[in-house]
């Protein structure tokens, strides 16, 4: 109870508020920039867990025989090869500043069999699914994008004006314009939404975010909220 | 709950005696400077930063504002709050998971646990896995960080145990994939196309991926809740999902869930930040239009420059 | 036979015979050359006056006289072996790199593996899928090793094994430093203590400790840089007044400035009302909260619009790799012509 | 069954056929032909030009790199015209990054453009690559007190004190233009903030950015960012009024974002076809139900 639950509690609001003060006060400034690099390297130790993780859900479907695991394998095989090519440096040259470090090469280039792997495996398949986007976006619009009522209205009406004036078809619809009328062509018209409705609105949800943080932050570091990750009561 | 032992424990006291602890060691520093042990340019300077005191201020009073608000909702006088729709629809979305007999989605961000963002969405996760065992239904929670993995398993177990129901938690089911967003991606997709979860949330911090999801979700009829602080990505989940938390919303969705006085008191405190920076903005503004308009009232362009001040400018 | 399964064996047959027609017209397709540099490093210590010992390499020319010596190999334009080939078809200076065609198809493979997810759940992409997630989780711990865990808790806890394996040229670290790697190499112990059989509770405080300093630094980034900045940036003049020519006001842009403001305060105050929670949305403050959806809706259409423009782009990109790196169909950046 | 209904039920595969087809199709015409789609440039883009073309030679701009290889898909053409515009004034280039991989995108746009284009230019002298430095906007808090403390060497290792280039640099308000290419954080809401605010009017700056952050960096722009180009669109207006202006035919590097531009007007095309599609639907139905 107390080493579960008390104790998390403390190390939460001890070390949070040390940083929170720690910020005002001048030879301690550095603190919250050292941080990142501690946290950096506990998740890096961390990522053995997940990798145990990944192990035991794949291994589990290949011993169960489970449908599809000759994906798992696959996981487990794609896994293995790059982790022991990459933490090995295998196949990779020594750095031209210091030839004589066995380890000191980089391994970013495709001569090398990790350089070979980033590119031609992790790249395009990442970045495909990235482009995928595309086909999402042209699904929502035509199925999710209605005037339903006037907020949803707005939202399709306002991403109307900035996707055609962001194209040629823009210039070619409103050019006409008289000048004295040119403050509604449709390149202008973006302008001055994205000037005054976008800033106004997200400087508000910049705003509410900030306040919203404030108080996770303060549920946290006052021990009020039971249920976040910092442990306290159950 | 007996009220007595939480009174040593008051972690309020404690964070005053450290705050103390702490400034009488930078004095104690400074002391040291001044004798000329360390002979630091910066011995001139105040151990104090004075150009954040602003700063210090307003985190000092939203601050107090919370410590008056949960005090007050501690003394019986628990806070009225708004209804939010996206949280109503939680209960609603697990039902109807529970009767389909298909898995609950919980997609906590894809940042890892030094974002406040993911740290709301698995205290979220927490919140749903409590209801989800409740009505015995099975909650999914692929993540993409070791770190994040860890600290779900830890909230689901303590939800678990709070529900009454320490065998419904079953660590696999929150398990780690891999820190790429997209490779994560690539899993989430086809796991949601062949399991078929019938409610979907997605609560904490997402970039591209948060239309690939709720547009997959979507094609396979899941209800789907979304939170995030992303403003980038709040018009794809406002278009493709069912209920979205939008921005501060979202930070306040698990006080809001838990319904406990404490935690609804800590949302007034948050109004109350919201209306005094409201009325400074409202007062900035005059005072500067006034001053373009009056200009020879020197005294509205000095207490323009100390409002300005009080917001760190 | 099923009629999904025949339309996936009709559309690999239809691919597979005009990937061949493609193969026998023209230049060909995916093919990646390569160029070979020798690179060779001499060993040269200099001795100071109170002897002790330098070590610094020197590029030479020569292989004979090189310590250390190895091959790079860089990606040459197709058009650059083309046109070596018309003058000596012996040369060896560009050659076809094996390794990295093989990749270029690997590539194409892939690329269309995930986009036939478009059609549906199939054997391809979850042969896809199985091979991004190995690759990606083994890729950021390998990443995680190298680039973190070696320059900053090796280099501060084992210096001298990172000098001599890793980075002869690593400086000693500061105090601050050294606690801070020290920190994170207990509390990266007690998360790894899960893995024992018992006492799994202790990953509990490192975790606490993580959510504890995020929760005290981002609570000071978010009031200082996004509440008070921005209450600070709508804290402006309402009225706008805009220099005309010759020192007169310009009325018109003066008024329009105006107006402006005017909307971005009201904009931002309702939306702000928006966000009120310990208020039923009636009355008066329902009324301007509307108005804050209002705004809040204009947002998101303009960051829809806005967003839309980069995915297109992205799309377009892999379309090029087929096109251009694969296909060989076009070839805007004139590599083969 | 009526058109609506069918419609209504529509498989969403027939979409995604529409779009492949949308962004393809001009790929292939414009790859095939060389041809490119017309260009009306916005003020926007005017201003980016004549804010470069407003500086005396030999002014020295400060070119920050902030983005990685998996965003120059949509930025590098900017960098690229950029860093054409700055050379052919004869600007002194002092180039920086502070995302990682943002030094080697700063070397690969030297040598594409300056040692390419303008052999005359000398290294360290008309313009140098400082490379990367890590932490963000602490870098750019020590640029605005110590501009050499922050970027100490060159890419090739020579001490940046000594360059001819920097000589009398103190301070980033040394510099009357800042540049910036960003894909992210830390970038252009950064310098704003810390660089340009805090420099009092003495440095101006040019911004280029991805579609997803330009909506956030317009409450900035025309006060504190004295030019703004929006992502591939953005890049293609620019790029067009500086070949203009160049004369000549363009190399292929310097058409690349109005290149990119095809795909994106028939993307675009189709989205605004698909929403209108989609309410029309929505609006039969409406009636329908009335009726």
């Amino acid at each position: 109870m107390v080493l579960t639950r008390v104790i998390p509690l403390w190390i939460a609001i001890v070390s949070g508020v040390a940083i929170l003060v720690s910020a005002f006060i001048r030879p301690m400034e550095s603190w919250g920039e050292n941080f990142t690099d501690t946290f950096n390297v506990i998740a890096a130790i961390a990522s053995v867990l997940g990798a145990g993780s990944l192990l035991k859900a794949n291994l589990a479907k290949v011993s169960r025989r489970d449908a599809g695991w000759g994906f798992a394998l696959v996981v487990l095989g794609t896994f293995l090869i790059t982790l022991v090519v990459g933490l090995g440096k295998i196949g990779v040259h020594p750095s031209h500043d210091f030839p004589q470090a066995d380890f000191g090469g980089k391994q970013e280039s495709a001569d090398t069999p990790f350089g070979w792997i980033y590119e031609f495996a992790m790249v395009p398949l990442t970045s495909t699914m990235f482009a995928l986007l595309a086909f999402y976006v042209a699904s929502a619009a035509f199925r999710a994008f209605r005037a339903k009522n006037l907020e949803a209205s707005l939202l399709l009406g306002t991403a109307f004006v900035i996707l055609l004036g962001r194209t040629f078809a823009g210039v070619v619809l409103t050019g006409w314009l008289p000048e004295w009328a040119s403050g509604l062509r449709l390149e202008n018209l973006s302008v001055y939404v994205m000037q005054v409705f976008n800033t106004a609105g997200n400087r508000a949800i910049i705003i509410g975010i900030a306040l919203g943080v404030a108080a996770t932050s303060l549920r946290i570091l006052l021990g009020v909220d039971r249920s976040c990750p910092a442990g306290g009561e159950r | 709950m007996d009220r007595a032992p939480h009174r040593l424990r008051s972690p309020w006291l404690w964070a005053a005696i450290l705050a103390g602890c702490v400034i009488g060691w930078g004095r104690g520093q400074r002391a040291h400077a001044d004798a000329g042990v360390a002979a630091a340019p910066a011995a001139t300077e105040s151990i104090l930063n004075e150009h954040r005191l602003p700063l210090a201020a307003w985190i000092v009073g939203i601050g107090a504002a919370t410590m008056i608000f949960v005090w007050r909702a501690r003394r019986g006088k628990p806070p009225t709050i708004r209804r939010i729709a996206a949280l109503e629809a939680v209960d609603e979305a697990i039902g109807r998971a529970t009767e389909m007999g298909r898995p609950v989605l919980f997609i906590p961000g894809i940042q890892d646990m030094d974002n406040i963002q993911t740290v709301a969405g698995v205290t979220m996760l927490g919140r749903v896995a409590k209801t989800a065992a409740e009505y015995d239904a099975t909650v999914e929670a692929p993540v993409c960080r070791s770190l994040v993995m860890e600290a779900a398993r830890e909230a689901v177990q303590a939800s678990c145990l709070a529900a009454g129901r320490a065998d419904a938690y079953q660590p696999d089911r929150i398990h780690y994939v891999t820190d790429e967003q997209f490779g994560y991606v690539a899993h989430v997709g086809g796991k949601m196309m062949r399991e078929k979860p019938a409610a979907c949330f997605y609560m904490g911090c997402f970039f591209a991926e948060s239309l690939i999801f709720s547009e997959n979700g979507n094609s396979i009829g899941a209800i789907q809740i979304a939170g995030t602080a992303e403003s980038s990505q709040l018009p794809f989940f406002v278009a493709a999902c069912d209920y979205t938390l939008i921005g501060e919303e979202f930070f306040a969705a698990s006080a809001y869930l838990s319904g406990e006085p404490d935690q609804l008191g800590t949302l007034q405190a948050q109004d109350s930040g919201k209306v005094a920076v409201m009325m400074f903005m409202v007062i900035g503004a005059a005072v500067a239009t006034a001053g373009v308009l009056l200009p020879s009232a020197t005294w509205l362009g000095e207490l323009g420059v100390l409002l300005r001040k009080a917001m760190g400018g | 036979m099923n009629r999904q399964r025949l339309t996936w064996i009709v559309i690999g047959v239809v691919f597979a015979a005009l990937l061949v027609v493609r193969g026998m017209t023209g230049q060909g397709l995916g093919r990646v050359y390569v160029q070979r540099e020798d690179v060779s490093y001499a060993r040269i210590e200099t001795r100071d006056a109170n002897g002790a010992t330098t070590l610094s390499w020197k590029r030479v020319a020569e292989a004979d006289a090189a310590d250390v010596r190895w091959q790079e190999w860089s990606t040459a334009p197709p058009k650059a072996w083309f046109a070596a080939q018309a003058k000596d078809p012996g040369q060896t200076a560009i050659t076809l790199s094996w390794p990295r065609t093989i990749g270029l198809w690997l590539a194409a493979f892939f690329t269309l593996a995930i986009f036939s997810f478009l059609w549906a759940d199939n054997v391809l992409y979850k042969l896809a899928e199985a091979t991004v997630v190995g690759v990606s989780a083994a890729y950021w711990m390998v990443i995680g090793f190298w680039d973190t865990l070696v320059p900053k808790l090796f280099a501060a806890l084992v210096p001298a094994v990172v000098q001599a394996h890793v980075q002869p040229s690593l400086k000693p670290v500061d105090d601050m430093q050294w606690w801070s790697m020290a920190l994170a190499l207990v509390l990266g112990g007690m998360m790894l203590w899960r893995l024992a059989p018992r006492g799994g509770w202790i990953g509990a405080w490192p975790l606490a400790f993580i959510v504890g300093v995020t929760a005290g630094l981002k609570i000071v980034s978010h009031v200082e840089s996004d509440l008070m900045a921005q209450g600070l940036a709508t804290m402006e003049s309402v009225v706008a007044v805009v220099p005309g020519t010759g020192g007169a006001t310009d009325m018109g842009a003066s008024v329009w400035g105006t107006l402006a403001n005017l909307l971005v305060v009201v904009g931002v105050l309702s939306a702000l009302t928006y966000f009120l929670f310990s208020v039923e949305h009636k009355g008066l403050v329902g009324g301007t909260a509307r108005v804050g959806v209002w705004y809040l809706m204009i947002t998101f259409g303009a960051a829809f619009g806005f967003t839309v423009m980069g995915r297109i782009a992205l799309l377009a990109a892999r379309f090029e790799f087929l096109f251009d790196d694969w296909l060989w169909l076009i070839d805007p950046n004139h590599l083969r012509t | 069954m009526s058109l609506r209904d069918r419609l209504q039920s529509l498989d969403r595969r027939w979409i995604f056929l529409l779009m492949a087809i949308a962004v393809a199709g001009p790929i292939l015409w414009s790859g095939l032909t060389g041809s490119t789609p017309p260009e009306q440039p916005t003020d926007a883009a005017r201003r980016v030009l004549q804010v470069i073309d407003d500086l005396p030679e030999g002014s020295r701009v400060l070119f920050a790199f902030d983005y990685d290889p998996a965003s120059a898909g949509e930025l590098q053409p900017m960098a690229t015209s950029l860093m054409r515009q700055c050379a052919a004034r004869k600007l002194r280039i002092v180039c920086i990054a502070l995302w990682p991989l943002g030094g080697n995108l700063a070397q690969e746009t030297i040598a594409n453009v300056i040692r390419a284009d303008f052999p005359s230019l000398r290294e360290g002298v008309d313009f140098v690559n400082l490379g990367f430095q890590a932490g963000n906007e602490g870098v750019m808090k020590v640029v605005l007190t110590d501009f050499t403390k922050a970027f100490p060497k060159d890419a090739r290792g020579q001490a940046a004190a000594d360059l001819p280039i920097l000589a009398g640099v103190r301070t980033v308000r040394d510099f009357p233009l800042l540049v910036n290419v960003s894909a992210g954080y830390p970038g252009s809401k950064e310098w704003v903030q810390y660089v340009v605010s805090a420099s009092e009017g003495s440095v101006k700056m040019i911004a280029g950015c991805t579609g997803v952050q330009t909506p956030q960096m317009y409450p900035y722009y025309p006060g504190q960012l004295a030019g703004l180009l929006g992502a591939i669109k953005g890049a293609a207006e620019y790029e067009n009024l500086l070949n203009g202006v160049m004369g000549g035919e363009p190399a292929p590097k310097y058409l690349e974002a109005q290149r990119r531009m095809a795909p994106q007007l028939f993307g675009h095309l189709l989205l605004v076809g698909l929403i209108v599609v989609g309410n029309l639907i929505q609006f039969m139905g409406r009636r329908g139900a009335r009726a």
